[in-house]
């Protein structure tokens, strides 16, 4: 097993036939994911790296049982094309493109639970099970096939992780880049909840970052229903304060949203804090 | 993109959300057509300007004309202050708080109100700020509004008033792609007229392309931050004096954390992303160099910007202006023995690990 | 409620969606400033008028008044023709079909193209109707048109002028509360424009509260369906002589299919709903004595419609009025004792079961 | 057991002040139904039979954890009672109004989707379970406890029908009344679905009538999907036909929607027809 991308993930590519669609389709075909089709309109009939191209997800999906799409698609077009994979029937939906309006995120996560659709992203590198599958933009030689869960709302930071991991020869279940985004389809509980059920788990590591209250919630859902251990590496301690949002972000947050709340709750769910980033696999080593 | 307080209420206008008379003011000519006693209030884009003395109240020209000067120019937390709105004083009723935002949690638009409205609304407990949330496939909906008015015990006809400000606000938060719409004090005049006394509105950038009314103001940005913005660079300057560039915001973090644990302060914060461009290298790079740090430490995990594309823009830039204080490089991950090639001739300090990089960074910034 | 296509092209024009240059012509001073050749339609509520002969082409002035004169008061499956349509004639290039209208199986809005528009649509086989529902908590997006119109196999600007009228036709589906907006032929003219050469828009009913600018339009009722609808009773004219009253349309649809087993034939259907007022009872059933049926069938299931109130209702029209057809009545339910108390003297013949009501009910109206 | 509503459901009614919320709320009452709550804005602090007001359903939800909500408000307001009982946490949805705009209803449904919850209605008589709860305005003395499950289209006609079981002595488990509208939550296929899980039904009866394709869908759900026996009405074989909707209402339905087509359907997947809505019973009595 694995989370949200496994052996039976049959990838469609929407935006693909662009400079990163084609570069990323021939990674992921490298990796041994199966991707089954790209979509751009206007080009159904052409091929990338033997990969047939639709014009639109409904074909594709009709055509070649398409589960998954990964979205690569310019901002602007970001929340037409998770629609579109959305009303075709696509269940797990990675949405890598960076900059996207954030209410255009909110409303196509919410229609993505209304569709009982796994949404991850946007601003997300992708998802990894080693020896199964990779959809995303994640560097394919960073990782071993293992019992390690990895979610982040980093990019570079967790293949830095992941790299560590590997290198003591800690492999990797599943890793999933959640995404960077202030709005975001999967969160760190999401997450959590699959690993917590997926029996090739063994431990968990999240990477959090300062803002918002994800870390918060996180660490709250795992002292009730995860048994898994968990490890964390929060980036940020010392990093300037984001924009301040008013008033209104003061009341919501109330003093969350910063390392130290972060790192406070999670030392009290029991999970274990990395200082830096290379340390989580030292823990995982000798606690996991 | 944070709006100054006479733009944000220019977008309230045009949503039909009262708010009091006034007009931008330029110099002293500018107070004709405005009754006294009026209000003089700083623009700037931070908070705190009220208890800083930038907002005063006058009451004839002669008193205008003092404080108007006194307010121009004047410097609130780093910000001077270039624009003055003028505006005719209120007879306030009742002050209330309203504010929509983003809960990013339940990921959807969060409405709060409270009775308390004023400069301590962030001292009011939460049981007297009343939070509405609206799922953004509906959007907002007349219980919505109900819910939270009548929470707030007003008479029936400001709860109207009320009701009918929220539903506009609403509306602007979302046909112009707002981060925040907060009004405090939303008041209720003697007269029962309901209006916005402030405005903060924030647009979210990645929708700015949708608002061409909306022109862009840079005021919160160093002129170095604003040249990096226009190349596309995520650059922001800090207190301190190493210089950090990493890719990916999460890495960049994680590397000032270090920092800050061998004693060091970060000085420059660029963050390189995900690019495979050398050019854009070299031009942030360049930049790097313009802050003058005493230290830069460069920071790299090749995985989609390759090592070997960084190096050759670093390359780059020494070989042709030289490079006048220490580079310390960690190198790690995709093409990083290309990249180390690279690099070796061009008189750098290479650390194998984070933690050993960020020492020697420290060390070297404090002059040791 | 259907509207006529002229009214339905006045939409059209409002939502900025291409119709021939025409007018409504009441005589034959109206034919000026039109250009010849144009066409004459009479305007009715019905399909099929164009081989009735209510559509001609007109060459000039003498031509036209002869037409005009023709169309003008013809009958078209028992609609009398009392409005005009004259419309410059456009040269078409490429004749499609549109339509937005409600999938009730996936509750949602559906879009149905085709490139084979034109009377014969119906007869299109389903795999060159191309299909797209939009789901209404996020409405119309790119690539709902996209899908449809990349089917169409029409050129680039073609693909472009259609893509706008769909969305254009959306929008006033959705805004005008529609079950049906329909426009056969949408025609590409030779000139490239996309235009809407006829339109069928039918408005809820349910919603006309919400479009006080459509002025109701009642022509496809009779006169006492008219009465009906405006005292609110459900009430349809058919063509048979037995008067079916009962409460719920369920009851009352299965109340004629009982008669038709037996070989009688309804004559009006009078659904009493959900009443609880007798004096509602007492208008339906003056309506029913209007519609003169040989044989009134009332037929009672009480529930939230108490037996009792029905028959307080029809005892007093008898009481007043008389009755002059012979009345069966079958009651059952909420209070049918205190119901066949209250009728016991006013003449009615009763019956047990809903067959036997029906069997005598269809023996008396064929006069046995 | 049952379906949808039984001894578990906790009922608020939205529109509880006015005269058929007052009158329906005692009746629910008397059949045993545990009704917890009112809404009526700006009447929170009254009572109806003993039943607490409040201003809005989240209160309500908060006070009493109500999990069903029967809707009577006006049309015009239906739409924001739905959407407002959704995002308090119902789990259960009764509309009674007739006459809303369907465009409205379109959307509630689909919120409700979005929420997990099971909405029945809008123009619905409301569900009984007899012996547990009723939640809507459907004549409680017509009912008796047993193993016939009822779904239908139409009201009077319904009650006609489970008058005549209970008065043979076949009980019902629930009788649904799914609404008359074009548009409606709940349709036959949900409703099979829940009486084929539920053990307490042990045959079904479906009443429905001409125009939509509800019917022939449900036959061919029966086919796939339904082991227990299923007996129907139709009505409306000679009713005139309804309002055309175009070449598109002819073309959607291709044939279907008379009751010609319905029958036919049903006959095909096994299901005894009656011809009088009174034969149900006779039929339930010899092949139930």
């Amino acid at each position: 097993m694995a989370i949200f991308v496994d052996d039976k993930t049959k990838v469609v590519v929407q935006g693909a036939t662009g400079h990163q669609g084609m570069f990323h389709i021939g990674e992921m075909l490298d990796f041994g994911t199966k991707v089954v089709a790209g979509v751009t309109p206007g080009k159904a009939g052409q091929e990338v790296h033997g990969v047939p191209i639709f014009n639109d997800v409904k074909d594709a999906v009709d055509e070649t049982s398409a589960n998954t799409t990964l979205v690569l698609v310019p901002a602007r077009f970001a929340k037409d094309a998770v629609f579109e994979a959305l009303d075709a029937g696509i269940k797990t939906v990675v949405v890598i493109t960076e900059n996207i309006p954030f209410h255009d995120a909110m409303e196509f996560v919410h229609y993505a639970k209304y569709n009982d659709a796994v949404l991850v992203g946007p601003n997300s590198p992708g998802i990894a099970s080693p020896g199964k599958s990779k959809v995303g933009i994640l560097p394919g030689g960073i990782f071993l096939k293992g019992n390690v869960g990895v979610a982040s709302r980093s990019g570079t930071l967790t293949y830095e992780i992941v790299n560590s991991l590997s290198e003591k020869g800690m492999g990797q279940s599943t890793c999933v880049g959640l995404g960077g985004d202030p709005i975001t389809g999967t969160s760190f509980i999401g997450a959590l909840d699959a690993f917590e059920k997926d029996k090739d788990t063994k431990a968990v590591v999240l990477v959090g970052e300062i803002g918002g209250t994800a870390e918060e919630e996180a660490a709250e859902y795992i002292t009730k229903n995860i048994s898994k251990p968990v490890f964390a590496f929060i980036a940020g301690r010392t990093a300037p304060p984001g924009k301040r949002m008013g008033h209104a972000g003061a009341i919501i947050a109330r003093g969350k949203g910063t390392a130290a709340s972060k790192i406070k709750a999670f030392e009290k769910a029991g999970v274990k804090l990395a200082k830096f980033p290379t340390d989580i696999a030292d823990l995982v080593e000798k606690y996991g | 993109m944070k709006l100054f307080e006479y733009r944000g209420k220019e977008l309230f206008e045009k949503h039909d959300i009262s708010v009091p008379k006034g007009k931008l003011v330029k110099n002293e000519k500018d107070f004709s057509g405005l009754n006294f006693p009026f209000i003089l209030k700083a623009q700037v884009p931070i908070g705190g300007r009220g208890k800083a003395g930038g907002i005063k109240s006058v009451e004839n020209l002669k008193d205008a004309k003092e404080k108007f000067s006194q307010i121009m120019g004047m410097n609130i937390r780093g910000c001077t202050v270039r624009k003055v709105l003028a505006e005719e004083k209120i007879d306030i009723e009742k002050e209330l708080y309203l504010s929509i935002t983003l809960d990013r949690s339940k990921r959807m638009p969060l409405i709060m109100i409270s009775g308390e409205g004023g400069m301590d609304i962030e001292s009011v407990p939460d049981e007297k700020i009343f939070k509405e949330w609206v799922n953004p496939l509906i959007g907002i909906q007349p219980f919505n509004i109900r819910s939270v008015v009548s929470k707030l015990k007003l008479e029936k006809e400001e709860e109207k008033g009320v009701a009918k400000v929220i539903s506009k606000i609403y509306k602007l938060f979302r046909e112009y792609d707002c981060e925040l719409v907060e009004i405090n004090p939303l008041i209720i005049s003697k007269d029962g007229e309901v209006m916005a006394l402030d405005s903060k509105v924030n647009i979210n950038d990645d929708a700015l392309y949708r608002h061409p009314d909306i022109e862009p103001e840079l005021v919160e940005l160093t002129p170095l931050e604003k040249d990096a913005k226009n190349k596309g660079i995520a650059f922001i300057q800090l207190d301190g004096n190493i210089g950090v560039i990493a890719n990916g915001a999460g890495l960049t973090m994680a590397t000032l954390d270090a920092l800050t644990h061998f004693k060091g302060d970060g000085g420059v914060f660029l963050d390189l992303g995900g690019t495979d461009d050398p050019e854009k290298v070299k031009q942030a790079f360049e930049l790097m160099k313009k802050a003058k740090p005493k230290v830069i430490f460069l920071n790299l995990f090749g995985g989609i910007t390759k090592c070997d594309t960084v190096a050759k823009g670093v390359k780059a830039v020494i070989t042709k202006e030289g490079i006048d204080c220490p580079v310390i490089t960690r190198i790690k991950g995709c093409n990083e023995d290309i990249a180390k090639d690279i690099l070796k001739d061009a008189g750098l300090i290479t650390a194998a690990t984070l933690q050993d990089a960020a020492q020697k960074s420290c060390e070297l910034a404090r002059g040791a």
